[in-house]
């Protein structure tokens, strides 16, 4: 009685809870909950303390972090250096920037119980940006015990020190997830900023359910029902605009990034001519009206790393934004060489947010000359095909669509997609280039900022020639809570659930 | 000796093979539901002259639009043309109810005809059956589809497997009882082989409630693929069906009722023709209808 | 009896061992891989490899079916791979929706469906027999998730009656779980009203021309005992197979109905594992439901014992 | 002079409610006494059931419509009379019992409560009360062990205890009229006198007036007072039971009990030498139900039948339905396998043979059904059923078409018949389309199975007939069927009894039917109908004996 519970709707069911297991942007959010993290990005892009405050040693060899006072474990423990060196560990096998992290360092050990240093081979620029990356895998702690579980292997337990404590009895796999005000937590004073400062939890419980049909989720949250709604359908704004109980906003500001990705195994994208054939053909704006349809939420974008990030760039991008190619398109296709082999689209038919790609994108192709073989399937299928290295007709493929955070992509170290590794370890679709990876590195070991966009500016410009990925084009998904809610908070991995108020 | 005068008036002759169509007009009901179904089929047929538009083109920055001279529904969220989608639709509609019924009914008439008539068959067919009939239809339906894509062809295996065994216990049913007929036995002290005493003798007694059936099947057809669609295993969404047009306008329900109301209401009235005229051609075919009407 | 009852019972095990293989094989051909699931977009391919040795998906597959038999001799389920959480624990957390949605609907569709039929068989070729088919052909001609959605705007948006969504345990008192379960009860009921209430009408018009309808009448008993003492008691045969068969349909049905009343069921459960390829899942779910199919065709056997003495096993 | 409890006059019954549309029944006007069994005789479709439906207020709603005349029960309108009205008079003042006892009564309610149901509706007996009189009025009708009965479901009880049962529930209020439409039809002829002897003992003590309809002048001679004889739904003549029998004014009346077969068997035929065509040597048929798990059922059938057929003869089969007589028939013509025993036909064994062996022997015998509405294929013509046989034989399509029209002349249909389909044509000419078919392969040997039995007196005549005339003409012999011992009497030179898949006795007809050996077939022959009367004569048998 009188507790205060907020229910919510994410954007997608949880299912997996180790936060070091999957890369799904819900079990980061749940992540959130559980876990805390040594630091985090404020809304400056600044990395700020967390669990740990840092010093770099003049040499920039050396990171020294030293756990603040109070925190302990669900379980009661309090958290020491060893539990946080572990959990580094872990995630430096599983994220990408954290394998560069690794690839960098040459030890981590804790120094005593507070307090332990991670120690480089060579200067590193991201260093800092990497332990305390926002979104998944974000590098989350946890006991000792747990950080150990072997590679391969869920975590058996959810204990981590973050705000809330996952109520493991109630906890229902497609159905719903309880989180619980941890009475123990000390929050920092600092006011919250993204994933940064205090977390200070003002209610007494948070109830994920699952709604698998939007239409029944927006009809809930008109009806109160629930009280938060992670991701509004686009078409349904209207309906609810009306609605003076409910506030609609947006809350990861950088939203996402759509994006076309070709084979380059097999013809006739094995042949560039044939790749920038399409890439000519595409324009972002029907693509995004397609999948948007509202101005206020979609953003032509032709910056690789994103629009509105310090790496933001428009070079090489002018048809996409301005879809202007098509002419330029069929000339090529026609000097391709290509010899109409229908080019196999998956199009998974149970994803909202990927429905719209394949049939526009086919339209276009076709525009330009191409023949389309349009294969609907659902997700499930794009994601185990598409790791497929067979040719089309043996169940391969030759294009598909996925969207990404726009912050997972907005630096070459984090965007796997735009990597030119080929089949030694690159992204589905094994774009093979040696000068993109050469450049990619140079980021890394890049310590200036300055130096960093010109880079990036040069990975897009080749990126782009060789179409190693197709952008098109960025969108924002607003939320909607009913006005009970207060202080809802933004920022690049949201929702979080602390600093939320909700009055009767 | 003279000839017997007919006792009774004689009934016009009617049989499976020379169906009088005359029960398609025998109510009014049943001749309005002949000229729907009719309509709806013509429509079918000719939907590349009668389309306004090609279904499939988007025009994105025209999504939703209401009704207008352009566009007489509307359009859908892709902003293609509803109505050319509609017209359109009705065809794979059309395509999947008849392909599920004729796939179904020639397999299950053989399962039937076959395990109705040899006893070791029968045992071992009918556990499969049972067992095909035991799984949830329309989850062996997604995993159908999942296996090899959902194209047209596959949706309607997928729709057609669990459709099977009921139509072979069906068939079934009716050769057991058929073969204990006299005229069958006739049959067969005349020196008949076994295939054309199926065919000639037991095969037609199926044919009544095989037509029932087949309604049955081409209309559930069509509600299962509108079923897979909303679970998002139908038909490409390029492809326009009624169901998937039903099963993509749901987001908009509220925005753009006319987006299911449209579909909905031409699959409604055409699953209401089929049955209407099922039950006709059953009333007609069926000769103990007939008797009760002649009063014995 | 208890022999039929056993006989029935081994008679089953072919079926149930049909089902189980035809599964197993389907859902192991079809593409698709949990492990990817589990590991997220950005996963690399060795991770994908690790999890799928790790779950014993790289074992080949016959293998992989004996171990999975011989866990279920056991007792044993497995553990859902996805979730890490045992299938029997799943399961039985989700169970009473559908059998809750399942059970009130055939209550309803009965209470409703077998009155209508009577009185249009009685009635026939009336204007109120015609009412009544016709409009048991439109409840089966418009796909269960417009009904569903129609049935929400008007009850639950616009007259604001009852919740939109939601399941509430019947521990939790049985006003919230009634005022849920109606909708989901009425969607689901219509294709099931139609379905009975023409099989009962067909099933009276035939007895109702038998001899001993005559013969009841020639005993100058009232309209009502004719028809329900005597007649709809020897159509109910058929009305109960009907029942029977339309649990194939039922199922169906509740997988859409869940999805639009967002009610934590297990066909919901069911679907998410298909798409998931969540393998131990979607077996136990299949046996699950065949077992129940068996069973409510045993029930109806044995109903049939019940309802007319000249069938004995 | 008795009361009239029944007065039917000019009373027509039309197909519709138009008074000028058809009309089934056409200006009838028939009285019934108190004490008084009134027999209504005629061909099938001669109106005698719509007649009684009628009174009894019954008749399918909206199909058949009486538009003129007047019914009266006991001085009370009927044909006017509110449906609340007539539902208080079923019972209480007339009831009426059916042809079919199994399908008349309710298989799903025990039988006891189906006579309750009469009292329940109709008097307000407590329930002890109530069992009471059902309880005594069982044993009126004499049924024995009457608790047990209470409690059974029809499909307990034989044909007979159905018939009483139904009875009971008829008599049950002692109404002043009782119908009983063909209520022996159906049943064994031992069966059937104990039923007719109920009948009249219950009216005797009651008074009741029964109106009685039968195709059979047996019964007719056995249990009528009066007779009315009707045709194409008029009435042709009435008047006593001796009137009718000796002098009979219509035509169509002295027709009609000229093609009474008379029990006294015809002038025997001369022994031939011909050769034997068919022989069963100790022929058995267990049969056996199986389940897939469950015990076999086993049913003797036949046990050690041994038959002798020679070339041109013809043998009959009698006894009691359920003897095993179809059985019999079935085995030798290979429709069913004999458990034991064999079958020779023309000098070769075929009950062992496969059925791809068996092929060449079939066209040797042929065999005719005893239902003609399901013997035939209601969804081929006729002309391809007949010439079906030939061509399975080998015959080209339009020469075996050519024989179909030639056998349709043999059996005195139109050639042109050919391309019609059986429900175009009448009982009696289907079983000649029937046996067109049988002897399309010209077989050594016909069986026919109850081959007339479904037919009416007149037709039943006019096929025993040309069968007669078929086999002097193709010198085939035939194994003739059938529980009727007068058809017996006509047609066979010798005739086996059967009871309990036994030949109790073996003989020529003359013998067997005239100085029966065993018990059973004396039983046999006491049994039947109306024995003492030569219908053909129009004299009672001690007469004709002389
Ligand atoms: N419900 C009905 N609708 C139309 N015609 C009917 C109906 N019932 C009977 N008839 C017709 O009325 C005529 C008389 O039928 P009825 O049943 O009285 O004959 P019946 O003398 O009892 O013959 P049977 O000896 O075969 O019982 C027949 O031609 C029959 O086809
Ligand atoms: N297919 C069968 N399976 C089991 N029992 C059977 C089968 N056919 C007949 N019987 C039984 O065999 C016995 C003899 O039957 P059959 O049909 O030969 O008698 P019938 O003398 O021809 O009788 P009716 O005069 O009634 O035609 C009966 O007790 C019957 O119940
Ligand atoms: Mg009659
Ligand atoms: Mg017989």
């Amino acid at each position: 009685a009188g507790k205060k519970t907020i229910t919510a709707v994410m954007h997608s069911d949880l299912r997996v809870i180790d936060p070091g297991f999957t890369t799904a942007y819900i079990t980061r959010d749940h992540g959130y909950m559980v876990y805390d993290t040594l630091l985090a990005t404020d809304s400056n892009f600044k990395i700020q303390p967390q669990m740990a405050d840092w010093k770099v040693s003049d040499d920039k060899l050396t990171y020294t972090f030293t756990l603040r006072d109070g925190l302990k474990w669900h379980d009661g423990q309090p958290v020491t250096a060893e539990d946080c060196v572990a959990s580094l560990k872990r995630w430096g096998r599983n994220d990408t920037m954290g394998q560069k992290l690794m690839d960098f360092t040459a030890s981590i050990e804790p120094i005593d119980a507070k307090s332990f240093a991670l120690k480089l081979k060579e200067p590193y620029g991201l260093v800092l940006e990497s332990i305390g990356k926002p979104s998944s895998y974000t590098p989350f702690m946890m006991p000792k015990r747990l950080a150990e579980t072997p590679a391969g292997q869920q975590i058996k337990e959810q204990v981590g020190s973050g705000p809330f404590k996952f109520v493991q009895a109630e906890f229902q796999p497609g159905v719903k997830a309880v989180y619980e005000k941890n009475p123990d937590y000390v929050p920092r004073k600092e006011p919250p900023s993204w994933t940064a400062g205090g977390k200070v939890v003002k209610v007494d419980r948070v109830e994920w359910i699952t709604m698998p049909d939007a239409q029944t989720a927006v009809n809930a949250l008109q009806s109160g029902d629930i009280d938060f709604m992670e991701n509004l359908p686009f078409d349904l704004l209207p309906v609810l605009e009306a609605n003076k109980d409910i506030k609609i906003d947006v809350l990861n500001k950088f939203g996402f990034q759509t994006l076309g990705r070709m084979n380059f195994l097999y013809p006739p994208f094995d042949n560039v001519k044939v790749r920038r054939a399409a890439f000519l053909a595409m324009k972002q704006k029907d693509v995004l009206d397609a999948l948007v349809g509202n101005a206020k939420y979609q953003k032509v974008c032709g910056a690789i790393f994103v629009c509105d990030t310090p790496l933001e760039t428009d070079v090489g991008a002018e048809t996409l934004v301005k879809g202007n190619g098509m002419a330029e398109a069929k000339k090529l296709l026609a000097e391709s060489g290509y010899d109409g082999t229908p080019i196999v689209i998956m199009a998974p038919g149970d994803v909202v947010t990927l429905k719209a790609q394949p049939i526009v994108a086919a339209q276009l192709l076709r525009e330009a000359g191409f023949k389309v073989d349009v294969q609907a399937t659902d997700w499930q299928t794009v994601v185990t095909r598409r790791a497929s290295q067979k040719p089309p007709k043996e169940g391969g493929w030759n294009m598909f669509f996925t969207n990404w955070v726009a912050a997972d992509v907005s630096n070459p170290v984090a965007n796997a997609s735009v990597g030119g590794r080929g089949k030694n370890g690159g992204w589905f679709g094994w774009a093979e280039d040696a000068k993109i990876e050469e450049l990619r590195d140079k980021f890394a070991r890049s310590a200036s900022a300055d130096e960093q966009k010109k880079i990036a500016a040069e990975i897009q410009k080749q990126a782009y020639e060789q179409v190693i990925y197709i952008p098109l084009g960025q969108y924002l998904i607003p939320s909607g809570w009913r006005k009970s809610l207060t202080g809802v908070v933004d920022g690049p991995a949201t929702p979080v659930f602390w600093n939320i108020d909700k009055s009767e | 000796m003279a000839i017997e005068t007919l006792p009774e008036p004689s009934i016009p002759v009617t049989t499976p093979f020379r169906p009088r169509l005359g029960f398609l007009t025998a109510t009014p009901i049943i001749a309005v539901a002949t000229i729907c179904l009719g309509l709806i089929i013509a429509m079918a047929i000719a939907a590349p002259l009668l389309a306004p538009h090609d279904p499939q083109l988007l025009a994105p920055a025209q999504r939703l639009k209401p009704s207008s001279v352009q566009f007489l529904l509307g359009t859908d969220a892709y902003g293609r043309d509803l109505l050319s989608r509609i017209i359109y639709g009705g065809r794979i509609s059309l395509l999947i109810g008849l392909g599920a019924a004729i796939f179904s009914i020639s397999i299950g008439l053989v399962i039937g005809l076959v395990s109705g008539f040899f006893k070791w068959v029968d045992a071992v067919m009918m556990r499969v059956m049972d067992g095909l009939m035991a799984i949830p239809s329309i989850l062996l339906a997604i995993a159908v589809v999942s296996l090899s894509g959902a194209s047209l062809m596959t949706v309607m295996v997928a729709i057609t497997i669990p459709e099977i065994p009921r139509v072979a216990r069906l068939v079934r049913s009716v050769v057991l009882s058929a073969r204990e007929e006299p005229y069958v036995e006739a049959a067969i002290s005349v020196g008949t082989s076994l295939p054309k005493i199926m065919w000639r003798h037991l095969m037609p007694n199926t044919v009544a409630p095989l037509i029932v059936q087949g309604t049955y099947v081409a209309a559930s057809a069509i509600l299962t693929e509108a079923i897979l669609s909303f679970l998002g295993a139908g038909i490409s969404p390029e492809t326009p069906t009624w169901g998937n047009i039903m099963a993509e306008g749901r987001a908009y329900f509220q925005v753009k009722p006319s987006l299911i109301f449209w579909p909905g209401l031409l699959l409604s009235i055409a699953i209401l023709s089929v049955n209407l005229i099922g039950d006709a051609a059953r009333d007609a075919l069926d000769p103990r209808m007939k008797q009760r009407e002649a009063g014995k | 009896m208890l022999g039929y009852l056993l006989r029935r019972i081994l008679a089953a095990i072919p079926v149930m061992g049909v089902v189980a293989l035809f599964v197993f094989l389907l859902l192991r051909l079809t593409p698709g891989d949990p492990a990817a699931i589990l590991a997220g977009d950005n996963a690399t391919p060795e991770q994908l490899e690790r999890i799928r040795t790790t779950l014993g998906l790289n074992e080949p597959l016959y293998t992989q079916f004996f171990t999975w038999i011989g866990k279920l001799l056991q007792g044993d389920l497995g553990t859902s791979l996805i979730s890490n959480v045992p299938v029997l624990t799943m399961i039985s957390r989700r169970i009473e929706p559908s059998i809750s949605i399942a059970l009130s609907t055939i209550v309803l569709a009965i209470l409703v469906a077998v009155p209508l039929g009577v009185i249009a068989a009685w009635k026939h070729g009336t204007w109120i027999d015609r009412f009544v088919m016709g409009l048991s052909v439109v409840g089966f001609s418009v796909p269960v998730f417009v009904i569903g959605y129609l049935l929400i705007q008007i009850f639950a948006i616009d007259l604001r009656w009852v919740p939109v969504q939601g399941f509430r345990s019947i521990t939790a008192g049985f006003g919230p779980f009634f005022e849920r379960i109606i909708l989901p009860t009425c969607t689901l009921s219509f294709i099931y009203v139609a379905l009975i209430a023409r099989m009962t009408r067909a099933a009276m018009l035939d007895v109702l021309g038998e001899d001993y309808v005559r013969t009841a009448r020639a005993k100058g008993i009232s309209e009502t005992g004719v028809l329900l003492h005597h007649a709809l008691r020897n159509a109910a045969v058929p009305v109960i197979t009907v029942i029977g068969t339309g649990f194939a349909l039922l199922i169906s049905g509740v997988v859409v109905t869940e999805s639009v009343f967002n009610l934590p069921g297990i066909g919901r459960l069911t679907v998410d594992a298909v798409l998931a390829r969540d393998y131990p899942v979607i077996q136990a779910m299949i046996l699950l439901t065949s077992l129940i199919y068996v069973t409510v065709n045993l029930l109806i056997d044995l109903a049939y014992t019940l309802l007319d003495p000249r069938i004995r096993y | 002079m008795t009361n009239i409890i029944l007065d039917i006059d000019n009373l027509v019954v039309s197909l519709g409610k138009n008074p000028s549309g058809q009309r089934i029944i056409d200006g009838v006007s028939l009285q019934v006494r108190e004490g008084e069994t009134l027999c209504v005789v005629g061909e099938s479709g001669s109106g005698k059931s719509v007649t009684s439906l009628t009174v009894m207020g019954l008749l399918q709603k909206g199909a058949l419509v009486p538009t003129g005349g007047s019914v009266k029960l006991v001085g009370e309108e009927l044909l006017i009379a509110t449906e609340r009205r007539l539902r208080q008079l079923r019972a209480t003042r007339m009831a009426m019992i059916f042809q079919e006892p199994m399908t008349a009564l309710n298989p799903v309610v025990p039988v006891g409560r189906q006579i309750d149901e009469v009292l329940r509706a109709h008097t307000d007996l407590d329930a002890r009360a109530r069992r009471q009189k059902i309880l005594a009025m069982m044993e009126h009708v004499r049924l024995p062990d009457v608790e047990r009965i209470f409690a059974s479901y029809p499909h307990r009880l034989s044909g007979g205890q159905r018939q009483r049962i139904m009875i009971a529930m008829a008599l049950v209020l002692e109404p002043k009229l009782l119908i009983a439409d063909e209520p022996t039809t159906a049943l064994d002829v031992t069966t059937q006198k104990q039923i007719l002897t109920l009948i009249r003992d219950l009216q005797r003590d009651h008074g009741t007036a029964v109106l009685f309809i039968t195709h059979d002048m047996g019964v007719v001679a056995e249990i009528a007072d009066r007779v009315a004889v009707m045709r194409h739904g008029r009435l042709v003549e009435t008047g006593t039971l001796d009137t009718i029998l000796r002098t009979p004014t219509m035509e169509y009346t002295r027709n009609l009990l000229s093609s009474v077969p008379s029990l006294v068997p015809r002038a025997p035929r001369a022994e031939t030498d011909e050769p034997v065509v068919l022989e069963a040597n100790e022929l058995g048929k267990v049969y056996r139900e199986r389940s897939f798990f469950g015990k076999a059922r086993e049913v003797a059938a036949a046990k050690d039948v041994t038959l002798t057929l020679r070339k041109g003869r013809t043998l009959g089969i009698v006894g009691e339905s359920g003897s095993g007589k179809s059985t019999v028939a079935r085995c030798i013509v290979r429709l069913i396998d004999p458990t034991s025993g064999g079958v020779r036909l023309a000098g070769r064994e075929i009950s062992d043979l496969s059925r791809r062996l068996l092929q060449p022997h079939r066209k040797k015998i042929q065999i005719i059904f005893q239902d003609p509405y399901r013997s035939l294929n209601p969804r081929v013509t006729v002309g391809e059923t007949i010439a079906e046989g030939p061509i399975n034989y080998g015959m080209p399509r339009a020469e075996a078409l050519a024989k179909a029209r030639e056998l349709l002349e043999l059996v005195d249909l139109p050639a042109d018949a050919v391309s019609r389909y059986p429900h175009q044509f009448s009982g009696g000419q289907r079983q000649r389309i029937a046996i067109a078919r049988a002897l399309a392969l010209d077989p050594d040997v016909l069986v026919a199975d109850e081959a007339v039995s479904a037919l009416d007196v007149s037709v039943q005549a006019q096929v025993l007939e040309l069968l007669d005339e078929i086999q002097k003409r193709l010198g085939i012999a035939l194994l003739f069927i059938t529980h009727d011992l007068r058809v017996a009497a006509q047609i066979c030179d010798d005739v086996a009894v059967m009871q309990h898949g036994r030949i109790v006795e073996q003989g020529p007809a003359a013998q067997v039917l005239t100085h029966p050996q065993q018990a059973y077939t004396k039983a046999l022959l006491d049994a039947a109908p109306g024995r003492g009367w030569d219908f053909a004569n129009f004299r009672p048998v001690e007469v004709a004996a002389d």
